[in-house]
């Protein structure tokens, strides 16, 4: 049975709450009104043509643009071997969506996982908790205005990057060099240290190891 | 009944059976030859050079042929590669290479860097006994020193570019930084040096 | 400057090879062959009235009459004690590394092979660490019997050495009732592992420390009963007289004598298994389940001791069951009266009782060691069995099977004349004989049928 | 509340039903939970009333970083997201990409795809079926799957260059031929790959003690198994046929011929532990024989499709499935036009077998929940990406 056939049934069954099947590039989706997404999913899994009883997948989409955040079902038939891609938008502001729980138990860890990453809260389900992130974590990773905590109770995840502090060295060597061959008055006076990280820098120029630390 | 007893000597002769397959096999590895490669101490040759040729360790850089067109940078996923071009002051046409830094401690020896690079100046060697004192000693840098900067080198057509062999540069390299810790890049806040 | 370290740094054994084979030999030789000789040597003048004769002739000093004659007695036994205890110690050490080597081998690796010649120094660097080693108790742990329970399991591990015969007169004392007593002393052991388990106050101490008291409890009646059919047959309880009712070839032994005894053999074997806390039975410190078990908050020198008691567990697995079951010290060729004729009269027996002495020692180590390398290749074929799984095994295959061994014996010494016993003793041999040689074949076999394998003894 | 923490105080705490009972943390160091998962399990003492699995220890935010990534620049990290087979998730990357781009990989690469992708699934199954022995106590057959699974390492290494993390394909195809010769090793390995698999079989998979552990232990039917969106080897074992490389061909899998083994309940019943194990061993047969097929026919021609060099997908959406070691590997991406992906949603085999954990767990013993997490080869880096 080939998507346009799974449409047209839902379209008879739910009339306008179902959209039309996407003409999009790639794969082809079909949206639906979050309030008959349990209904669609049990309509998908029960009816005896159709049988989606496989739910590979649940995830969601942030689109800040839109002010919309997108849950995307990715539901398959072993038997018939035929697919759909259903989509449900929901507000990105206060997410709420039914659980389809009821229709696949794979759900039950898909939509934590949606909840901990997207905050999209899940009514009905049996224990909606976070599952990636610890349960005191604030802030949902993976929505796309998401600021980086760079750490957890203190413990900080970020090191000074090696390369960027070198980089800093080496332009004020770079420009020295420049000032040195380019002006031509005789002594080129000595880089000014910066306050802040020159004092670091100032001693610790890494040239080559062998290089007795006096030349400069 | 007689199913259970049937059962309950046949759990016994399975036993039996199956014990005994399993101990004619466990004693036929006696004979036959552990498959450890002693290393670091009892092998024939030295470790980097038994590794097949597309291994990917520590990465090393021939400044001779290096032109500086930075696709390795850009390749690179996490940004490992540090390359600052200037004008040579002295020859307004010819550009210089004052600084190509890599920190091997944060590469993830992947290969992306490799695949760019017109003139394989950038290769993975087959060295991987990186152990040093410090971290900080692990960020390679390729020009030694900004002073002395690298001209961009000229492919010439339809021939290869005279590279130094694999892993020369970057063993002679490693032998005076391994044990000697620089002062830390990091600043005061770095990892103590002893 | 250049530090050098690691590959060519020239250490102690590398610039000597052979301090290093000199130090081995003297350790893998040297100190048990000490050990043996002086077990020898003090073992049989033991007795009160040698001890007496001794010191009348010697120094002329009448022992009997004099009112410390229990002092030196006693002051024998300690010295006697000293040699028994220290056996344990370097036979546990020994067979760690044994049993480190050859479970390397037959999992196709090669196991420790750099401290000393062959790796053998490993089990003393072990031991030296060990005692080192800061020996935390938990904080919540109760220190009393924290501190205590290994030395439990201590005592439950050496008080059988007082029975078990290492060679013709060489034996601590020579009980008659030997077999009960050696049942009823390895039930110490269990009182180690629960108190251990209960002492840690961690959750996996406790699982192990229960599951352990399960275990050997309830493994020690299948035991006791299977022990028992050696003691029909043979009519006394003592060891020595068991053995001594077996000959010295394999048709006289006791295991091949009667079928009940053949299998009575294999359900005395794998109940000293489970008490011994051994693979398939090491559920008590099962790595994959309770992370170590009843000794996961030990360190130092408390967990020497348990792991010393857990290895030189098998020397007693493995000494009771070749005393009972496949006639102990006898020497094929020598038999009791010229064991007799050898001792002579005087106070110190001739040289050729000597050499007797040593060979039955020798056999009865060769037969021991021999079942203890079963036990480490046991342990590194099979899985472990499941708690539920080792306790219906017990009650419902091992307890009856015991009581039917011991009733079947019952009869066959009322209705078997002594010739059908003979002749049932050289059919089993023969039975058992041709097993081990179809079993080495199918060894063999094995290796041929994996391509590309072939017998190879390099690699050490 | 999942378990009640309040539970976690007491050592003991005698419930209604009169035993006692603790809350362990089986993990999130554990020697037997295949990398960082803590079960915070309810028992008492031996049979557990309920096991939660608790986990996030391993969340790398592979997702996130590939929003933050180039295309090509995300294939490397492809690699962590399951590095015991880690060829199928670069192959399930570049199929995603490939159909959101709707290039098509030559088919000598698809052919080297086949090889490299069956050849680390037996190296995959190799540890899966090692490790499993290793929870269930017998040590030797572990060593012995990790010395096979070093000789694959090594061919692979040739191939790649590396031994774990490959990053060996490309969006479009496949970044270095067979190097000289490799094909004649790779033959040699796999004759002494089928024999040696019935010596294994002799060793571990019909031990007594071995099916008395496995049989009838953490039965999934197939209903449930199919409620939960298990996939590849939980799924097979619990009797569904149901195969990506053949019901949904991509690559060159249409040219092979290979029997899809599924569960039989042969010592037990349908769907229990050992089914599961003994579908994976079948497997490792099943693979070698793609690989020599793959190797007889293997076409000439180049092994990378003429792609972009900075790619920039126009708009849309492309999925990407894969059955890799641990079943099905979906690949979701959502492109905006730019360099980077604007969504890229990974769904791994290992978490889906995570979430019928908790159901299994009511009323078993503490062994079995080890071999059911060992039978159902959950790795942490799947499970929390």
């Amino acid at each position: 049975m080939t998507q346009e056939e799974v449409c047209a049934q839902l379209k008879e069954k739910f009339g306008e709450a179902v959209g039309a099947l996407s003409e999009t590039k790639g794969d082809r989706f079909v949206v639906v009104k979050s309030e008959k997404i349990v209904d669609v999913c049990r309509f998908l899994k029960t009816t005896p043509g159709l049988d989606f009883d496989y739910c590979q997948d649940i995830t969601a989409i942030d689109w800040p643009a839109r002010k919309v955040i997108e849950v995307v079902y990715h539901v398959y038939s072993l038997e018939h071997r035929h697919g759909l891609v259903v989509k449900v938008e929901t507000d990105r502001d206060k997410p709420t969506l039914a659980t389809v729980e009821g229709v696949w138990k794979a759900a039950t860890w898909l939509e934590r996982e949606i909840y901990d990453l997207f905050g999209v809260n899940f009514e009905g389900h049996s224990d909606l908790r976070r599952i990636l992130m610890p349960d005191d974590w604030v802030g949902h990773p993976l929505r796309k205005d998401y600021q980086e905590a760079g750490g957890y109770h203190g413990i900080g995840n970020t090191r000074p990057d090696p390369l960027v502090q070198l980089s800093k060295t080496t332009d004020e060597k770079r420009k020295a060099f420049v000032a040195a061959a380019t002006a031509a008055a005789a002594a080129a006076a000595p880089p000014v240290v910066e306050p802040g990280t020159a004092t670091t820098t100032a001693t610790a120029i890494p040239s080559a190891a062998a290089d007795p630390e006096g030349k400069v | 009944m007689a199913e259970a007893i049937r059962e309950y000597f046949g759990h016994i002769t399975d036993v039996v059976k199956t014990f005994y397959q399993g101990l004619t096999v466990t004693l036929s590895y006696m004979l036959r030859r552990p498959m450890t490669v002693q290393y670091p101490d009892r092998l024939e040759k030295r470790m980097a050079d038994m590794l097949p040729s597309r291994y990917r360790g520590l990465l090393e850089v021939d400044m001779a042929v290096c032109t500086g067109c930075m696709a390795c940078e850009r390749a690179c996923p996490i940004a490992v590669i540090k390359i600052a071009t200037d004008k040579d002051p002295t020859n307004p046409k010819q550009r210089v290479i004052t600084q190509f830094d890599i920190d091997e401690s944060k590469c993830m020896f992947c290969g992306l860097c490799v695949e760019p690079c017109p003139t394989g100046a950038i290769q993975h060697t087959h060295e991987f006994e990186s152990t040093m004192k410090s971290v900080d000693s692990l960020v390679f840098r390729w020009v030694a020193d900004p002073e002395q900067p690298a001209p961009f080198y000229r492919p010439v057509k339809g021939q290869d570019a005279p590279r130094a062999p694999l892993g020369e540069i970057l063993r002679k390299k490693m032998a005076e930084t391994s044990w000697i810790a620089p002062p830390s890049i990091l600043g005061p806040g770095g990892p103590k040096q002893d | 400057m250049k530090i050098t370290l690691g590959l060519d740094s020239t250490s102690l054994t590398r610039r000597y090879p052979r301090l290093a084979i000199l130090v081995t030999l003297f350790m893998a030789f040297g100190v048990p062959l000490s050990l043996y000789v002086a077990a020898l040597a003090i073992f049989p003048l033991n007795t009160p009235e040698r001890l007496n004769a001794m010191a009348q002739q010697w120094l002329g000093f009448n022992l009997a009459g004099s009112p410390y004659r229990y002092l030196v007695y006693t002051g024998f036994l300690l010295l006697v004690a000293f040699i028994a205890v220290n056996y344990t110690a370097v036979f546990g050490g020994v067979s760690t590394w044994v049993e480190r080597r050859v479970a390397g081998r037959m999992q196709s690796r090669i196991g420790p092979n750099r401290t000393g010649a062959a790796g053998f120094l490993a089990w003393v660097a072990d031991a030296v660490k060990m005692v080192l080693k800061e020996d935390t108790i938990p904080a919540s742990a109760d220190g009393l019997l924290f501190r205590g329970a290994p030395y439990f399991s201590m005592v439950g591990l050496l008080l059988p050495f007082v029975v078990l015969p290492f060679g013709e007169s060489t034996v601590v004392t020579d009980m008659n009732v030997g077999v009960f007593y050696v049942t009823a002393v390895t039930a110490f052991v269990v009182v180690g592992i629960l108190v251990s388990g209960w002492a840690s106050n961690s959750k996996w101490a406790l699982f192990g420390g229960i599951r352990g008291a399960a275990q050997v409890l309830s493994y020690e009646i299948p035991a006791g009963i299977a022990l028992m059919v050696p003691v029909l047959m043979a009519g006394t309880l003592s060891m020595q007289g068991i053995v001594r009712a077996q000959g010295g070839y394999p048709w006289d032994w006791f295991v091949f004598q009667n079928p009940a005894a053949f299998v009575a053999f294999f359900i005395a074997v794998t109940s000293s298994l489970a008490e011994g806390n051994r693979t398939p039975f090491d559920l008590p410190e099962a790595e994959s389940e309770l992370v170590a078990g009843y000794h996961a908050e030990y360190s130092g020198f408390r967990l020497a001791i348990f792991l010393m008691v857990e290895w030189a567990n098998m020397w007693i697995m493995g000494g009771l069951a070749v005393t009972l079951f496949l006639g102990g010290w006898q020497v094929p060729g020598i038999t009791d009266e010229m064991y007799k004729a050898a001792l002579g009269t005087g106070l110190v027996p001739s040289p050729t009782w000597f050499v007797f002495q040593a060979l039955s020692m020798l056999v009865f180590a060769v037969k021991t060691w021999a079942l203890v390398f079963t036990f480490i290749w046991l342990r590194w074929t099979l899985p472990r069995v499941r708690v539920d799984q080792m306790m219906s095994l017990c009650w419902k295959y091992l307890v009856p099977g015991a009581f039917l061994c011991f009733i079947v014996t019952l009869l066959w010494q009322l209705l078997v004349p002594p010739v059908g016993v003979k002749i049932t003793g050289i059919v089993f041999t023969v039975f058992a004989l041709v097993l081990l040689v179809k079993f080495l074949i199918d060894t063999r076999r094995n290796i041929d049928k994996v391509k590309g394998d072939r017998v190879d003894l390099s690699n050490w | 509340m999942a378990i009640d923490m309040e539970l976690d105080r007491h050592i003991l705490r005698r419930t209604d039903a009169g035993d006692e009972e603790i809350v362990v943390n089986f993990g999130p160091q554990h020697p037997s939970t295949h990398g960082v998962i803590n079960f915070v399990t309810q028992t008492n003492g031996e049979v557990i009333r309920r096991s939660v699995p608790d986990v996030g220890y391993l969340h790398r935010g592979l997702e996130k970083i590939g929003e933050q990534v180039p295309y090509p620049g995300y294939m490397p990290f492809t690699d962590r997201i399951d590095y015991l087979a880690a060829m199928f998730a670069n192959e399930g990357y570049a199929v995603a990409i490939e159909r959101l781009l709707g290039v098509e990989a030559p088919p000598r690469a698809k052919y080297i795809r086949a090889i490299a992708g069956e050849l680390c699934r037996i190296s995959n199954h190799f540890i899966s079926v090692g490790t499993m022995a290793q929870d269930i106590g017998a040590a030797t057959p572990l060593t012995h799957a990790l010395r096979e699974r070093e000789s694959i390492n090594d061919l692979l290494e040739e191939l790649c260059g590396a031994r774990l993390t490959f990053n060996y394909h490309r969006i479009g195809g496949v970044a270095f031929d067979l190097p000289v010769g490799w094909g004649d090793k790779v033959l040699r390995f796999l004759d002494h790959l089928d024999s040696y698999i019935q010596e294994w079989d002799r060793l571990i998979t019909f031990n007594k003690i071995f099916v008395k552990r496995l049989a009838n232990v953490g039965i999934i039917t197939r209903e449930k198994a199919i409620d939960y969106g298990l996939a590849g080897p939980n799924l097979r074992g619990s009797g569904v046929n149901w195969d990506i490389r053949r019901d949904m061909p991509y690559g060159a899998y249409p040219d092979f011929e290979f029997k899809i083994p599924v569960g039989t309940g042969r010592v037990g019943t349908i769907g229990d532990c050992w089914d599961r194990f003994f579908v994976r061993v079948q497997e490792m047969v099943e693979s070698s024989k793609i690989v020599r097929q793959a190797l007889a026919k293997l076409p000439e021609g180049d092994i990378q499709a003429k792609v972009a060099r900075k790619l920039k997908p126009d708009a849309g959406e492309a999925v990407g499935r894969v059955e890799s070691a641990r079943g099905e590997m979906l690949y979701y991406a959502v492109s905006d036009g730019s360099e980077k992906a604007y969504r890229l949603r990974v769904r791994t085999g290992s978490f889906m077998a995570m979430g019928i954990i908790e159901e299994l767990s009511h009323g078993i013993m503490v062994a079995d929940l080890i071999a059911i997490i060992a039978s159902l080869d959950v790795v942490a880096p799947e499970v929390d990406r």
